[in-house]
Formats: C-alpha cells, structure tokens, sequence
C-alpha cells in the first residue's frame, strides 16, 4: 500500500450509484452534481440510476439490478419507505452501503438520512407570506396528496399559520397533482369563491407555474408561494409574479450524501465509542442530517439557476 | 371492444318497431337543429347543475367565474375536437398529452435557439401533425390497434420531450408580448382563448356535419369495409384522422406555451383520460361511427364543471375524487338511458 | 358483338386453398349471366376479385376491349364495375339513405353534402324496389331490409356491369320479383350482369347463360334456353341429383300426437295471438312476407325474443322458458336467420363453433374433451359435406354456404327434440340442399320436431308436410296437399285470403288464454 | 340487432385481430405442444434481447438479475392475467391501478386497525371483487362501455385509497412474518412472489384453454349476439370476467402489501396501461375473441426485460423512454406481421 495515499481515496473501479425515481426530471441534478464532485475528489466512481416513471414498483426493480453490479455503495430516494425496507436490508447483507435522501426508509439498515427539514421549509414559507401581508389575510394550499414530503410541507404550513398568525385564515385547499392546468384551474375558481385571496402555498413548482399564471390573469394580489425552483419559476419570481420559493439545498445533499456513503462503506476509517462491535452493525450510522434551505426571492433568484450553474462547472450534469 | 356495441343492440331488439316516425335520426332532422337528442340530455344535465350550484355559491352565477371555467377547458377542448373525430373514425389516441407536452417543447426549444416564435409554433404544431401522420401510417400499413400504437407513442413523445429539454423546465419569459396574446390575451373583455377554441369548436363542427370529407369518416367508423366497397380510401381517411388529432394536439401546446410562458416535460400526463372521458360523455362511441363535436364540448364542460363546482363549494380534497367519479359515471348513465327511452319511443328500439 | 367483360385464366389462392385454378368468363352487354357452382366452388372469390376487393394470383382481366388491374374497389367503380356483396357491408350508424348514396358520396368531388339530394335519390332507388324508410338507421333494420339495401346501394353506381352475388338470399319472391323488374331494366339499358344464385327457378327465370365452376375450375358455359335444372345441377355437382326433395310423410293425420303446440302468442309488436301445432313426425313450414313475423313467433317461443301472452306445451307438457339458455335444455334449438350477425363465430374455429350450443355433450367435470370435440365436428361435417382443410380453421375462412352448413352442424350437435331453422339452407348449392332435406326428414322420422321457416317457396312446398301462412303477425292460414301451390301461399301471405283453406287450427282446444308475461 | 354487431364482426377482421388461441387454433395445435405461432414468436424475440444482453452486459446472466426480473413483473403478472380474460371477452379494465392500490390500503387499515392480516387480506380482496362486479352490472344493466365505466371507478377506487389513508402511507412495518412471507419468503431460494405467480398463471391459462365456463368467455367476445344465440348467459359471462379481473388485482395488492409492508395512496398508477400492453403484445385482442393467457406472461415479460435492459445499459433517462416506446412498436409489428403471413393463409381478408 502507498503511504502516501490518503485514506480518502476509492480503490480503482470502487463504484457507487445514486438511485431515484422519476430520474429525468430536474430536481435531482444539483444533487448528483455534489455527489460527484465529492466522488472525484476522491477517486470513485459514479453512475445515475433510476426509473422515469412514478413507480416504485419500477424504482425497486433498478436498485436491485444496480446491486447486482455489485456497487461499494448506494444513496436511494426510496419512493415510499417501507417498500424499501427489504430491498435496503438485502443490498447491506451483501455489505453494500446505503444511505438515504430527501426521503427515508428509517427501519431499514441504510446507515445515514440526508435531507432538507419539510417542516422548518413549510413554517419558513409561511413566515416569509404572513410577513408580507402583514399577518393578516386569506390564503389557500394546492396539494399533492399522498406524496410525503410535499404533504408534511403543506401541514407544516397551514401548522405555523394557525400557531403564529391568528388573522390568516385558511379558505380553501384543492389537489393539483403537480399538473400546471390544474392548479391554473383551481386558483382561478378559488379566486371566485374568496376574491380577497390574499396568497396561495403548494409545496412543488409545477402547480406554481399554473397558479402564478392565473394570479396573473386574475389582475388580483394573490401572492404565490411555492417550494423548489426551475428556470421558469426563478424568471417569474425576479418579474415578481411569483412571490419566493423554499428551495432544499439539493448541493449539500448530494455532497454529504457521498461522505456518508463513503464511510459507510469503509468503516474501519471511524471508530466510535459505542457499541458498534458489540452489535454488529455499521459504526457509520447518523439518523438525519439537515442540508438546510434557501429562500429564494427576487433578490437572489439569480443564484439557482441550473444552466448557468452548469456552465459556471463546465460539466455535463447526470451524463457523466 | 365490441361488447357496447353488442349490448346497444341487444337492447335495441328486445322491443319492436313501429315504422312511422322513423324520421328522428336522420338527415333530416340533422338539418333541423344543433340540439340532438343526446346533446338537449347533456345539456339538461349541466343546466341542473349550475341551477343548483348557483343556490349553493352566491359566485356561481358571475360573468367571472364562467369566465374561468371556460379558461379551465377551452384549451383541453381543442384536443377533445381532434380526439372526437379520431374516435369517430374508429381510432383513439393515448398520445395527445404527451404530444401537447411535445408541442410546447418543441416550440419553447426552437424559441430559445432564437427563431421566432411564430415559426417555432407552426414547426411544433407540424411536428405533432407529423407524429398523428406516422401514427396512422402504423395503424393503415402495418395493421396494428390505435390504441396500442399511440400508447408507444405516448412514451415516446413523453420521452422527446425529455431528450429535449434534458428534464429541466425551459422558461419562455421572454416571448414577445404579440404572441403571448394567444394564451393570455383578452378581445372586448372575453379571453382570445375561448374565442380560439370556440372558432374551432364551430368550424369542425360544421364540417363534421355538413362537409362531403367528413362525411367519410362517419362512413370509415361505422363499417370500414362497407365504405371500402363503396371505393372510400378508408386508409387515407384514417391517416387524416390520426394526423389532425395531432395537429389539434399540436395547437392546444402551443397555446399553452404561449399561456403559461413555459414548456414543462412533464406536462398533460394523464390528459388523455379527461379527454376520451369527454368525448365519450358527449356521445362518441369507442367502436365509431358515431360522435358529435358539439357533444363532445358539452361533456368536457361538464367534466369542468364538476371540477370547480367541488373546488367552490369546498368540499375536502379526498373526497373529490370519489364524488367526480360517481357524477362521472351518473352522467354517463342518465345520459345512455335518457337516450335509450328516447330510441326506444321514437324509433322502434 | 364484342364481350364487354373477359376474364381469363384467373388463379387465386388461400394459403394452401387453391379457390380458383385458371377460371374464364366472358359477359356480353345487356346480358344476364348466371353463374353457379357449389358451395366453395370459388364464384364469390372471383366476383371480389372483379370488384377490386383483392387482387388475383395470376390471370387477366379484359374490360372493354383492353386489359386493367384493380387495385381497390374504388378503382372498380371507376371503371364502372359494382358488385352487390354475398355477406351484407353496411354502415349500422348510418341513415338507409346516406347507405345507399354512400358510393356517390364519396365520387362527389363538392365540398359541402347535399342531404336533400341524398335522401331524394335514395328514396328513388328504393320506389322501384320495396320502400324502406330511408331515414332509419340501417343498424336498426332487419336482414332482409338491410340486403335491400345493400340492392340499393349498387344501383346508384353508374356501371356497365353489375354483379349481383347471392342478392335474394335473405329475399321471399315478392322482393325477388322486384329485382328482377330491375334487373330487366338494367338489361334494356345494355348493361352486363353477372348473377349469381343457388335458386334454380331464378336463374332459369332471369339469365340468358349460365356458367358452372366446380372446384375452382371452369366447367361449362351453356345457354340458359338450351339446358335444363338436372344438367346444370349435374355439372355443378359432377353427379346427378335425382331427387331434390325426399318424400313426405304420408301417415300424418290430425290426430297424429303433437309434439310442440302454440296459442295465442303474442310479442306485445307485430305477433298477435299466433297458435300452431307441431306434430310428431311432420315437416311443418312457416311462409309469409318480409316481416310478417316469422322469425319473431320463433323468437317468442324460444326465449330470444319477446313474449307478452300465449301458452306452448311441449309433449303436453308447459314450456316455460325464461331466456334461449332454458329452451336448450329443454331440447328446442333455433337455427337463426342471419348467419354472420348471429349464427356463427367467425374467428372461432370450426369445432368450436359446432360445439357453442351446447358443451357438456363434449365436455366432462366442467372442462371440454378436445378429442371429443374434433370427433363430434368431423363427424358433422362429413355429415353435411362441410367443405374445408380441418375443423380447427375458423368458419371465416370459408364460403358462405359453408359457412351455413356450420350453423346447421352447431343445432345438430346437441340432439334436439325440436328445431326451428330460419331460412336452413341461405346460400347453400343444390347438392348440398337436398342433403340437408335428407337429413330434415330423417329427423323428422326419428320423431324430432322440425319447424322449417323459409323465403324460399319452392323449399317449403317440396320439403313440407303442412304450411302455416303469416301475414302481418297473425296467422293468415295454412295449406296442405293438393293446396299447396305458390298461387295459394302467395294469398295467405299477401292477406287478400284469409282463413279460407284453415281448418280454425287448434280453436277447439284453445280454451285458455293464459297471461304468461316474459 | 342484428346488423350493427354482424357489420362490426366484419371489422373485426381487419383490424388487427390476432388468431392464436386455444379456441381459434383450435384442437389440432393445441395437442402439438404449449408453442403456438404467436407465443413462438415472442419467445423467440425474448431470447434474442436476452443473448444480445449477455453479450453486452457482464451482469445480466446472473441469477441475481434474473430474479429482479422476474420479481419485477411477477404481481403486476397476476393482474395482467384478470386483465386478459377481461380483454377476451370484450371489456376492458382501466381501473386496475386504483383498485390494486385500493386492496392494499383497504388490507393495510384494517390491520392497522387491529385485525389479523389474513382476514384483513381477505376482505380487501373481496372488496376489489365486488368493485369488479360492480363494473359488470353497470356494463351490463346500464348498457355502458367497459371503457368509461372503468375510468369512473379508477377516478374513484383512487379516491377512496386518498380518502381511508388521509393521503399519507401507512406504514405496517408490524405485519407478522408469516404473512409477510407472500411478498418477501423464500422457498428453496424462489421468492414466494414467484412462486405463486406462476401458480396462478397456470392454474388461469389451462382453465382458459380447457375449461367449458371459459369457452364461453372467448364465445361472448367473439360475437355476443351469436353467443346469445347460442344460448350463452353472456351478461352473467361478463359479469364473472370483471368480477375475476377485479379480485385477481385485489390479490396482487395483498401481495404488495405483504412485499412491501406499506400501504401508499399513490400506488399503480399508471399501471393499467402497462398491464393492458402486455396482454396485448401477447396476443389478446382489443375487440375481443382472442388472447391466451401464456402469451399475454409473455408480453409482460418482454416488457420488464426492455425496461431491465436499457437500465444494466446505462442508457441515459432520456433516451430510455424513446427506446422502450420504439422497441414496444417493434415488438407488436414483428409480431403482428409474423402472424399475418401465417393468417392470411386462414382468413378472408
Ligand atoms: N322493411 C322493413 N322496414 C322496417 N322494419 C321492418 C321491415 N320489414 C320488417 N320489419 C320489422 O321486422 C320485424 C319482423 O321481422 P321478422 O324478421 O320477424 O319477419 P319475418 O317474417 O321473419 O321476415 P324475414 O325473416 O323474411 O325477414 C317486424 O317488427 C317488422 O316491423
Ligand atoms: N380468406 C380465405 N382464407 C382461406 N380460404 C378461403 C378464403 N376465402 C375463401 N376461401 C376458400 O376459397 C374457396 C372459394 O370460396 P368462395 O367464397 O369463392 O366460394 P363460393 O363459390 O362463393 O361459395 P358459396 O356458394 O358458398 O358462396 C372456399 O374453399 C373457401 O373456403
Ligand atoms: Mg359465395
Ligand atoms: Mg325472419
């Protein structure tokens, strides 16, 4: 062995693999961005997997065909926890590391949970409209029903309005399914029903397109606030039409997702005072780690920016 | 799916006919006004509707909340217009959301790479006629079910649209304010969208009714090997279906690009569903050689009208699913049997 | 004169079904030329080849004076050649009227439909021949309408030849008679028709020459004045058929015991108080106009249609039936009159067709004996002369009489007590007819139940014992023996007499009335 | 009456109407072997994808990746065979994805709620039975089309899953082991999942080639009124096809739920189309008549194999949809082509 070599360092051909569903879609980029920086940093190498379909059926599928690849290690957004829990247990048996992010599968044995907390984002957002209306005034909520993480956002939301602003009242609350149309539809039929709407919460960007749009039309203040970002919301929210965004450190996810994943699959490099030996399990185990959040409003929305980052890198984003 | 058809007939023989006032569906009563038998039930339906939400919501009866529920659909009927005809000739299509997603893809694309925003839409707009085109080449050549061809090709526009816009959402802010007039503008107060949808409501209607080509495609879906002994190129017939489907398809993209300043991948997942839905409800039968446009507009009010009735009247997130289905499915059946008394009273049935 | 039509040496084959092996025919201006054949003798295959509905192996088709292909049927129609279709094409949403012009439609090169011109054009067409509503659905119709239709439909077509194949199938004579008067006019008009038929009255009435093909093969082309029925079914058949109806039961007598009796059915429509009896041993027919309801008293009987009053016994026993699944079981099955719509399934298989009615004769513990089922078909078929490869081809893939010969061989099947068959033998040759009336009789003999309804007059007349007569859902009379001639059928059917040579059937027995509600 | 469903039955031939079943090939094939033409054919595409695999990827000829595989499709396979005798006798499902869902919420309550898991099982499964029956009587009684009916009960089906979960997954991580065991045992090395679907898939398909009850279900579809006519109860016939078809999802949602120890309001989504492909790329035919339930396994199977492919290929996201699309097209034209040779010999064109 080189003495000079850090312990930080991959083996030749040490491979580990990021897994999610859904996998063409834009929020997860940043996240394999820092992945891989951390992973080049080090010598590893990286690949994305995942399913482009809402499924976790399909999602579970890929994780264990990525297992038979044999990987030193895998950070998965399990679709939905427990499903998860066999397949997880399965890939650590055959000394595998998993960590999880942005969502959890916590009775698994995966060793780490990275994620950004939806409930401080949905009290933040609810802070950031009550400050601008005063603490005072109509809103309303666009969901996604049975999806967890935007469904803990909204509860944390409508949770912080009624603990912290007495005068904001809740109207109405419709399903939009993260579908543009809808959430156009539902804005402009709530408008009808409660013309002094004063601002309207939904925990993804896509309904923000659609009811930013007919905020817009409707001519009202309707003050839209939304959760993640993409090109258009950001251009949106500088002309003002869009309020602001709770946007996940999606970077710091990515980038401490690999640390974790890395001593998780080389555990002799820690050794805690516990009683890891004992039980037999990894010393690397840490139950959540929080990536944080940014409020992005008209001031620094030029920030988040995929492209641009991207072209700031110089890389090729999930294709390398 | 022969088993409708079947069931239509078998109820149909059970009583018999007195021959006299034959006269009722013919072309002689097409000739004698817009309202059908099916279409005066549809519309009695939502007319009771609105009578009782507008007890329910003292905003119902406003010009502005029927202003926004014809927002809500008129560009969504622009592909019921072409799903109709579709259907009428014998076809389906599960691609049309994929290929509005296309559409606005395509055209935002081009948009950002510097054409004109004009140009860029009719390029999406051709393209979505050019995937309707191959899509009845495979139907016509090879031989295959619509339904199994569009469903290839709704995964694969769903997937050009991703190779396109590599998953990102592309923001189209800075389209010209001339063309975001389409989507967004008002003439006299009334939404240039619904004056657009209605302008194509009317011409297809009219030309589904009246016009010699059209005529054909009744023809094509009811027997298309009677109209093929009757020398119609029922191929060419399917194929021009199929490609203004698309091109319908097209067009409701562009107006949304042009709506929301956007073209978002994961747009219209699903939207083939509401669509057939409303077609269905407005009386085109999935076997064809039956359909009407103006029906077919009328079941995608209704579908809308659900919709916003359940937002307004604030019933609970969960429940409105299971309340849209069961309206969905009353609908359908007061409407088949209204239908059925009717046949079975008039006609012999 | 010069031939307006040649065909020559046309090959055409199915896989390994050889339909047509080098055929000729040549037709003349203003002539009607029968063509006839047996069933599969490849008559109908050669008419779609004509019409441009498939192309042919090999072969030339010569069209006044010089040589064309015809890639598709509206390239037929161009050239000016339409064809009336054996198995019924029609548009079921489509108003008669829009049917019949649909042809003209699509020639039409304006843009808008003239609706007004349709409706009068095809009222027109439909004047000379029987007047069918033209505002109907054709979906709503009955068979026989819609083939007068389908009639309809080609006389629009502005043509110099005009096939006609198998067009009174589903006719009884009076609509016959019609046609013929047109077919007359069209013949004055110097156009070439091409008529084909398994009715040998008709083609002796109608055509100045007849063709015979057998086998797919070129027999004979013969003057229709110099030749006979008996030669013309011996070329058609390659043997000769002495006798086309066997002989009738002449120990019947009205005390002969009743097998199936009927009073006062009704159907709430069209049938009202219909009663007959069915006695053992006995042929009995049912003849009457298109509509008379015919098949609705069977309907009513059997449980496929409706019944809103009348009592049947069976062995004298009430036959109470809820649905047509009841009647099977209790031993009465019905042969429906359209074969395509409802008597067959046509992307089944042989074998499975012939088994539908009734599985458990093939089946044991719930699951069906395929051997059994192969056995019972090829027997049945043999029976029949069923023409095919196996019985595990579907029925599609053969001629219409054969077609039909399936739909016999599916009642035979199940060893019924009574049958009722609606228009047994539609499309069926000569040969194969007089097997079939063998066959009848021998039933009938063996004491099973035989109701023959039938358009055909001179079938009811040579094959039944006893003739009930309907018109307009009452029964009108019946005639037997010496009686029995069309002249006296036609009286009955047409209502000018009435009750004049019935003997008051049943009305001394019929005391009751019963209110049986289906 | 008569003419409209005999006309159609023309139709029917035309368009793609696959021949190879028990009962259209009829007796002689059968005896032959278990390969008809079709299944043949499929098999022989599978085998093609999978050396073309083994070549390209080390991984793909592990018994670790073929597991996966077949793990993948294997409880989706259980309702791809309810979809089948649905397709067959002439109706159609769209429903399945709510309803398999609908099984595993109802299953997962109810032992959240203190019941044993068996029962609770139990009455899930019935529950998605009636749900299925209800379809029938509404197609039936009403005279409506599998089609709408069951996109009403799929709009609902998901509503009531939303409604009974409050929108969030349950979790059942305190399902015993023993009934876990459905979703995730081991027998001999075979997962239990497997295992029974592979029981059920056989046990369907000999009822389906030999059974007389299911003679009658290809009878009804074939031509319903020539089944009538034979004496058929085909209403009831339909009713039992969509009875089955919803019980058989009910148990692939107890199966998921035994897999997956969870209960997520959004699950299936999508499904019925996937599971609708399969039957059909294995031979089922949209119209009715014709399907085998062998041929329609093998469908899904080509379909998981694809989708398994281009991941162990590291196919980037984009294209991965744009492939599966084109390969699907491919896969039914070869097909469909492969066996109109072999038809044309047999049909009337
Ligand atoms: N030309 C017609 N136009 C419309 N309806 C008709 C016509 N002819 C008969 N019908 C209807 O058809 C029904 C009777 O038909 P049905 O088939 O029972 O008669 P049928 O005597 O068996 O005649 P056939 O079997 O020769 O057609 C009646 O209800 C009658 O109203
Ligand atoms: N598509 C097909 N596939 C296989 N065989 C066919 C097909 N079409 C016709 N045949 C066969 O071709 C032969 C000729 O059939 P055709 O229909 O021409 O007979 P036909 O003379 O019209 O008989 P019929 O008097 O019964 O109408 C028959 O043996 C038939 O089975
Ligand atoms: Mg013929
Ligand atoms: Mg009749």
């Amino acid at each position: 062995q080189d003495g000079n070599k850090s312990a930080f360092q991959c083996e030749p051909g040490e491979l580990y693999v990021m897994n999610v569903m859904v996998s063409g879609v834009e929020y997860w980029f940043p996240v394999y961005e820092m992945f891989k920086q951390a992973a080049q940093q080090m010598g590893c190498e990286t690949a994305y997997t995942g399913t482009p379909e809402y499924d976790v059926n399909k999602q579970i599928a890929t994780f264990e065909q990525v297992l038979a690849r044999q990987p030193a290690g895998i950070m998965v957004h399990p679709m939905n926890s427990d499903p998860f829990i066999a397949p997880i247990d399965r890939a650590v048996e055959q000394g595998v590391a998993v960590v999880t992010f942005a969502a959890d599968s916590p009775n698994s044995k995966r060793s780490a949970y990275i994620t950004s907390n939806n409930d401080r984002e949905g009290a933040a957002a609810a802070d950031a409209i009550a400050d601008a209306m005063g603490g005072k005034g109509e809103y309303a909520v666009l969901e996604n029903p049975g999806q967890d993480n935007h469904d803990r956002r909204v509860s944390a939301f409508i949770a912080r309005m009624e603990e912290k602003y007495p005068d904001m009242k809740l109207v109405a609350r419709a399903a939009s399914n993260q579908d543009p149309t809808k959430a156009y539809n539902a804005v402009l039929t709530m408008h009808q029903a409660h013309p002094d709407l004063g601002a309207v919460f939904m925990p993804e960007a896509n309904s923000a397109l659609g009811a930013a749009q007919a905020a817009i039309e409707t001519k009202a203040d309707i003050k839209v606030m939304t959760a993640d970002v993409n090109a258009k919301i950001l251009d949106m929210i500088k002309a003002g039409e869009v309020f602001g965004s709770i946007n996940p450190n999606q970077g710091i996810q990515g980038y401490m997702g690999f640390i974790s994943l890395f001593l998780a699959a080389h555990p002799d490099l820690i050794d805690p005072m516990n009683d890891y030996k004992r039980s037999g399990t990894n010393p690397m185990m840490v139950p959540y780690i929080d990536n944080g959040y940014a409020v992005v409003t008209a001031e620094n929305a030029d920030d988040f920016y995929w492209e641009a980052y991207l072209k700031r890198r110089g890389t090729k984003g999930i294709e390398e | 799916m022969t088993s409708a058809k079947a069931l239509k007939t078998e109820t149909k023989s059970e009583t018999n006919k007195p021959e006299a006032t034959a006269v009722q569906n013919g072309v002689h009563n097409r000739m004698l006004g817009i309202f059908k038998a099916r279409e005066a039930g549809l519309v009695a339906i939502i007319l009771i509707i609105c009578i009782a939400m507008s007890f329910a919501s003292p905003y119902f009866l406003t010009w502005q909340n029927f202003r926004a529920m014809l927002l809500s659909f008129s560009i969504e009927g622009i592909v019921v217009v072409g799903m109709t005809i579709l259907l009428i000739v014998g076809g389906i299509d599960l691609s049309v959301g994929s290929v509005v997603c296309l559409a606005m893809v395509i055209g935002g694309k081009l948009f950002l790479m510097g054409l004109d925003p004009w140009s860029a839409s009719l390029i999406a707009v051709l393209a979505c006629g050019f995937i309707g085109y191959l899509m009845g080449q495979c139907v016509t050549r090879i031989g295959l079910h619509f339904f199994i061809v569009s469903l290839a090709f709704m995964v694969i526009a769903r997937g050009l649209s991703l190779l396109i816009t590599k998953g990102t959402p592309q923001s189209l802010f800075s389209l010209p304010p001339s063309f975001k007039f389409i989507g967004q503008g008002d003439i006299a107060g009334m939404p240039f969208v619904i004056i657009l949808f209605f302008g194509i409501v009317v011409f297809f209607d009219l030309l589904l009714r009246h016009s010699t080509l059209f005529r054909k495609v009744y023809y094509t879906g009811s027997n298309e090997k009677a109209a093929l002994f009757s020398g119609i190129k029922t191929k060419r017939i399917k194929i021009v279906c199929s490609t203004l489907c698309g091109l319908l398809s097209g067009v409701a993209g562009v107006v949304y690009m042009a709506r929301f300043g956007a073209a978002t991948p994961q747009f219209g997942i699903g939207m083939e569903l509401s669509v057939i839905a409303a077609a269905v409800i407005g009386g085109a039968s999935l076997n064809g050689g039956a359909g009407t446009i103006f029906g077919a507009v009328l079941g995608a009010a209704l579908l809308s009208l659900v919709t916003s009735s359940l937002i307004l009247l604030d019933v609970p997130v969960y429940w409105q699913d299971i309340i849209r289905g069961l309206i969905l499915l009353v609908a359908v059946s007061a409407d088949h049997l209204l239908n059925k008394r009717k046949r079975s009273t008039s006609t012999k049935s | 004169m010069q031939p307006i039509l040649e065909v020559h040496d046309i090959h055409k084959s199915f896989g390994a079904v050889h339909a047509l092996r080098g055929v000729n025919l040549s037709l003349m201006p203003g002539e009607v030329h029968a063509l006839m054949g047996e069933n599969g003798a490849g008559k109908s295959t050669l008419m779609n080849i004509l019409s441009g509905v498939f192309p042919p192996d090999q072969g030339r088709i010569h069209f006044k004076g010089r040589d064309i292909v015809l890639p598709d049927p509206a390239k037929a129609q161009a050239h000016g050649i339409g064809l009336v279709h054996q198995e019924i094409a029609l548009c079921p949403d489509i108003s008669v009227a829009e049917n019949i012009l649909m042809a003209a439609t699509n020639a039409r090169t304006s843009f808008l439909m003239n609706d007004r011109e349709v409706r009068a054009r095809a009222e027109k067409v439909l004047a000379d021949l029987i007047p069918i509503p033209v505002d109907e659905k054709v979906g709503d119709l009955p068979i026989a309408s819609q083939q007068i239709v389908e009639i309809a439909k080609a006389l629009t077509l502005d043509c110099d030849v005009l096939i006609f194949d198998e067009p009174t199938a589903a006719l009884t004579d009076t609509e016959a008679e019609a046609l013929f008067r047109i077919i007359a006019d069209l013949k004055s008009r110097n156009i070439g028709i091409i008529y084909i038929s398994h009715r040998m009255a008709e083609i002796f009435a109608i055509s100045d020459r007849i063709t015979v093909f057998r086998d797919g093969a070129f027999v004979d082309t013969l003057m229709t004045a110099q030749t006979n029925p008996d030669e013309i079914a011996t070329k058609m058949v390659g043997r000769e058929i002495l006798n086309q109806f066997p002989a009738k039961n002449p120990d019947l007598t009205a005390q002969t015991s009743c097998l199936l009796s009927v009073r006062n059915l009704s159907d709430g429509g069209v049938l009202r108080d219909v009663s007959f009896d069915l006695r053992k041993g006995e042929v009995l027919g049912l003849g009457g106009l298109i509509g008379a309801g015919r098949s609705e008293t069977a309907h009513a009987i059997c449980g496929l249609g409706r019944k809103t009053n009348g009592d049947i016994t069976m062995h004298g026993k009430p036959f109470e039936v809820g649905d047509y699944s009841d009647s099977i079981r209790n031993g009465l099955v019905y042969l429906s009159e359209d074969r395509k719509g409802s008597g067959v399934f046509l992307d089944l298989s042989i074998a499975a067709n012939i088994t539908a009615l009734d599985l458990r004769h093939v089946s044991a513990n719930g699951f069906v004996r395929h051997k059994a089922e192969t056995t019972r078909a090829e027997e049945l078929g043999r029976l029949l002369s069923l023409r095919c490869e196996n019985v595990s081809q579907p029925v599609s893939s053969l001629s219409g009489g054969n077609q039909q010969k399936v739909a016999i061989a599916k009642m035979l099947s199940v060893h019924p007590e009574i049958i009722i068959f609606d228009e047994p033998t539609r499309g069926v040759d000569v040969g194969a007819k007089s097997e079939i009336y063998t066959i009848l009789r021998n039933l009938a003999a063996d004491g099973v139940g035989v109701l023959v309804i039938s358009s055909e007059m001179p079938e009811l007349i040579g094959l039944c014992d006893r003739i009930l007569v309907l018109h307009e859902g009452k029964i009108a009379g019946q005639v037997e023996n010496d009686l029995m001639t069309e002249e006296e059928i036609m009286k009955l059917a047409s209502g000018i007499a009435c009750q004049s040579t019935s003997q008051n059937i049943g009305q001394s027995m019929n005391a009751t009335t019963g209110g049986m509600a289906s």
